[in-house]
């Protein structure tokens, strides 16, 4: 224990006495974490984006025709107290088919020569539970009294499942990959400060230092770096988050999208990886010179 | 005790010791000495096992250096003192941290570091010095300094190479008294140098060596 | 002249003599351009499938009824001579029908009690051209003789500009994010590999080297392993690229897109900054030690 | 020729020189004496230009030291010779590149470098160890490329800082015949040292420093 702070206190006095290779050396990594944790809020970010677009799934519920005002109530109310369901708006037969005039422009002429509206009044309603098989929704919902039909895109959601799927695992790809290139900066750059070291090392070893006597302070001086650069780069991973979200509006113009931070998990990530990183990268460094 | 049997040691080709072999008793004072280039370093080197000699013996105590593992080296370490020609001090640490290290090494207490750091800086008249770093200091203290790590953990043997080239005469002659002091104490001690001053008039054994082999002893 | 040659050799025979943190850097380095570089890599190609994808609007260029074969094949031949246009398909008449029909699908009761087709035929063409005004291929293409009238949706084409801009905006921001990020560690890592020689820098100008003297071998040190960083980097970046392509499939599993590598000017411009971090690093770094 | 003047030396408050004034005259022999740490060191330093003076002025052939630009410092510097008490070699350098600097810096052609280096090193008796890297030389061997580097370029003064430390009585000799040599054909010499064999007997001028003071001269 005394030991323990003892070592502590040597690599305290360590990084102190070379503040400037150990300042250059936290800005390195705490810059490559910052790369890391930047991917990372992009990430978790539009996942949710699009989780946010492509997850609400719109359905028509289609109703008898002539149903008593009061039936329509009954059934708004079934709807709306189901979980994950928001009903957007109600459309009764007449807007169905102002609409369909509308939306088939020049080839209106179709509808203009009806005597009867043989269009539904429906529910359009939003499904916010990307989860659920959107079929046993569907099924779920036609028990319901006085429903014929729910419809919705089949296609829709098989692209936007795709879509998902791009992003996860071209996500975690990346990631992977820049966490192999984050992992090999810091631990570069922390062998980088110890090489320089390696006549102390050797002296150590003169005086009858063992070889973890030795290894110990460095390894602690790895971890701190490691931890700080860390602690460093979520810090500014905040404020670039900040800026985002304050700014949001400037780039993200077509859509109101939120912004959120970093779960706390990948926040303990992050750091932790960091640290990890510092103490290994010195476990490398400081091996290669025990051929005293 | 240190024994030495047909001790060869070559660089690279180049041979620097041929054929070494001799006894330091317990408790014995003995002078190396020898040309610029004869071997005097790697010998002390080699007995403090900081070199591997090429072929040969060398026995510390009764421990045999060619079989030892790491570990044991370290603690063997522990109770030599050593002052290498070229001090070998740590440049980013102050005086006394550089002292004080060689007895943080075996895990004794802060307050007996001290205490003995600070008896061992004032012996060799760098007190004022503590704090400074050895860049800060003159050819002289530097050396001082590095007599001070050999000798502060009380060692059951000093080497010492070339301990006082560029100590002036003075001071020369008070760290021989303190070499003998330490040497009264029972410590083995193993000086390496050229110094004729050193060598002249004094009943102590020498080793000559030249070019690697051991020309005469008296 | 000579002077250059003299420096150069000692700046290879610094780089040979300190091999180990010369490894060391170049990796740092070399990983640090590479994550510039795939992020140019997926900018450049998630552009060009957005491009490709949104870039291509789709019309529908709506017929006379009761045109004559042949001039049903005079306007073929007039839409498809024209540059940027691709005739995806002709829809007759009654194509139209059966198509509208599925297209209602539980509302096609609506298309039962029709007596005569009201659908006009039409062409549906795709204009790749992504520059010139929709608005203005639209008239163009009205007075072809027999067009009636020229269709595509605003909001598509809006919301895919939205698209565009957001990728564009976004990928500058964090490409120049990432630029100074890794400019950073560049010239952080340079630094470290000189710090470790402060006292060959000291040792030299006590030997009468002039400022400069000591100066151009470290600049030019840092420009070689720039380089050779920057041309790892790319070479690396190329094998990401091939894996990339030939497993597209993976993980673009919903569309067929085609993989390209970055550009010849984005090449240059890696290895050019690659070199320029590494003589800035130097320069930087060595400046600190003149003093003496 | 070689002028101080009321020179002082502070190193954050404790003085290393006080009040030094004297002069070298152009081709003349000196040797720098006194106990360590009297500041023969810092004074060597101070005349070569590596130290600031924190007062007084030095002149060096007229050139005022105080009063000098960088750039040219450098020039002053190829045009003298300086044996550094810690050698100051360049460990990843070989023994012919650390010697052929002094002269690669002047913007020397290279033939000429090689020639006046193995020059330099033959008459030290380093020739075969041309190629080998300074870590792997002796103490004594190290201290004779630190001399070599600094004869090399044929300087107009040579400034040595305890050149014989880590040499044997021969080799001492020897060194000392060769700095007569060179003060023959016309060079300022300055040696600092307290090696009482180099002083002893000679007609030598020796100026004596005791705690930053000229205490005698003789
Ligand atoms: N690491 C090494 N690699 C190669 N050669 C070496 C090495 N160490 C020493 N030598 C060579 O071995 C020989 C003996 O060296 P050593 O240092 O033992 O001499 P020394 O007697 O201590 O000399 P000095 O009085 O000059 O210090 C020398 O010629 C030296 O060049
Ligand atoms: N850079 C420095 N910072 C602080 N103090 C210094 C520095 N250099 C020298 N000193 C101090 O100045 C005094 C004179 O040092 P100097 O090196 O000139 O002595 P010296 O005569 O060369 O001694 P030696 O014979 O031991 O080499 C010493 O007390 C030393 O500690
Ligand atoms: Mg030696
Ligand atoms: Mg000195």
């Amino acid at each position: 224990m005394g030991k323990l702070l003892y070592f502590i206190r040597q690599a305290l006095l360590n990084i102190s006495q070379n503040k400037l290779i150990h300042l250059i050396s936290l800005g390195t990594i705490s810059i490559a974490i910052l790369i890391l944790g930047v991917f990372l809020l992009l990430l978790v970010n539009v996942e949710g984006w699009i989780k946010n677009w492509g997850g609400s799934i719109t359905m028509s519920v289609y109703l008898e025709d002539n149903l008593p005002k009061r039936q329509i109530a009954v059934i708004r109310q079934a709807l709306s107290s189901r979980e994950g369901v928001e009903i957007q708006r109600f459309i009764s037969k007449e807007e169905a088919l102002i609409e369909l005039k509308s939306a088939l422009g020049p080839q209106s002429e179709l509808v203009e020569g009806l005597t009867r509206n043989p269009l539904p009044a429906s529910f359009e309603i939003a499904i916010r539970e990307p989860k659920t098989d959107p079929a046993s929704i569907k099924r779920e919902l036609e028990g319901i009294p006085g429903v014929v039909e729910v419809q919705y895109s089949e296609a829709w959601i098989k692209r936007f499942r795709g879509v998902m799927r791009l992003v996860r695992v071209g996500g975690m790809m990346l990631g992977g990959l820049l966490c192999l290139g984050v992992l090999f900066i810091v631990t570069n750059t922390i062998k980088l400060t110890i090489y320089s070291r390696k006549e102390e090392i050797e002296i150590m070893k003169l005086v009858g230092a063992t070889d973890w006597f030795v290894k110990i302070p460095f390894l602690i001086e790895g971890f701190i770096q490691g931890a700080t650069g860390g602690l460093l780069a979520l810090v500014s991973l905040f404020v670039f988050y900040l800026i985002m979200a304050s700014n949001k509006g400037i780039f993200l113009s077509f859509t109101l999208l939120e912004v959120v931070f970093v779960p706390h998990f990948y926040m303990t990530a992050i750091v932790g990886l960091s640290s990890f990183l510092g103490f290994l990268g010195s476990l490398m460094a400081v091996g290669r010179f025990f051929e005293v | 005790m240190i024994q030495l049997f047909h001790v060869y040691k070559s660089f690279g080709g180049t041979p620097a010791l041929r054929d070494v072999s001799f006894r330091v008793r317990k408790g014995e004072f003995v002078f190396v000495t020898g040309p610029s280039g004869a071997g005097k370093t790697t010998l002390l080197r080699i007995m403090f096992g900081a070199e591997k000699a090429s072929s040969g013996h060398i026995l510390i105590n009764g421990i045999n250096l060619g079989r030892i593992r790491r570990k044991q080296i370290a603690l063997l370490r522990r109770r030599i003192g050593f002052v290498f020609q070229d001090f070998k001090l740590l440049n980013n640490k102050t005086i006394f941290q550089n002292v004080a290290l060689a007895l943080e090494v075996t895990g004794a207490n802060p307050s007996y570091v001290r205490k003995k750091t600070r008896q061992a800086l004032r012996s060799l008249g760098l007190i004022k010095k503590e704090e400074a770093y050895p860049l800060q200091l003159s050819g002289g203290e530097q050396q001082r300094v590095a007599i001070a790590r050999a000798i502060v953990k009380n060692p059951l043997i000093l080497l010492a190479d070339e301990p006082t080239g560029n100590l002036d005469p003075d001071l020369t002659r008070e760290i021989m008294v303190l070499f003998r002091t330490i040497h009264m104490k029972g410590t083995t001690v193993v000086v390496a140098t050229h110094n004729r001053e050193l060598l002249k008039g004094t009943a102590i054994r020498k080793i000559y060596l030249e070019k690697g082999r051991v020309i005469k002893e008296d």
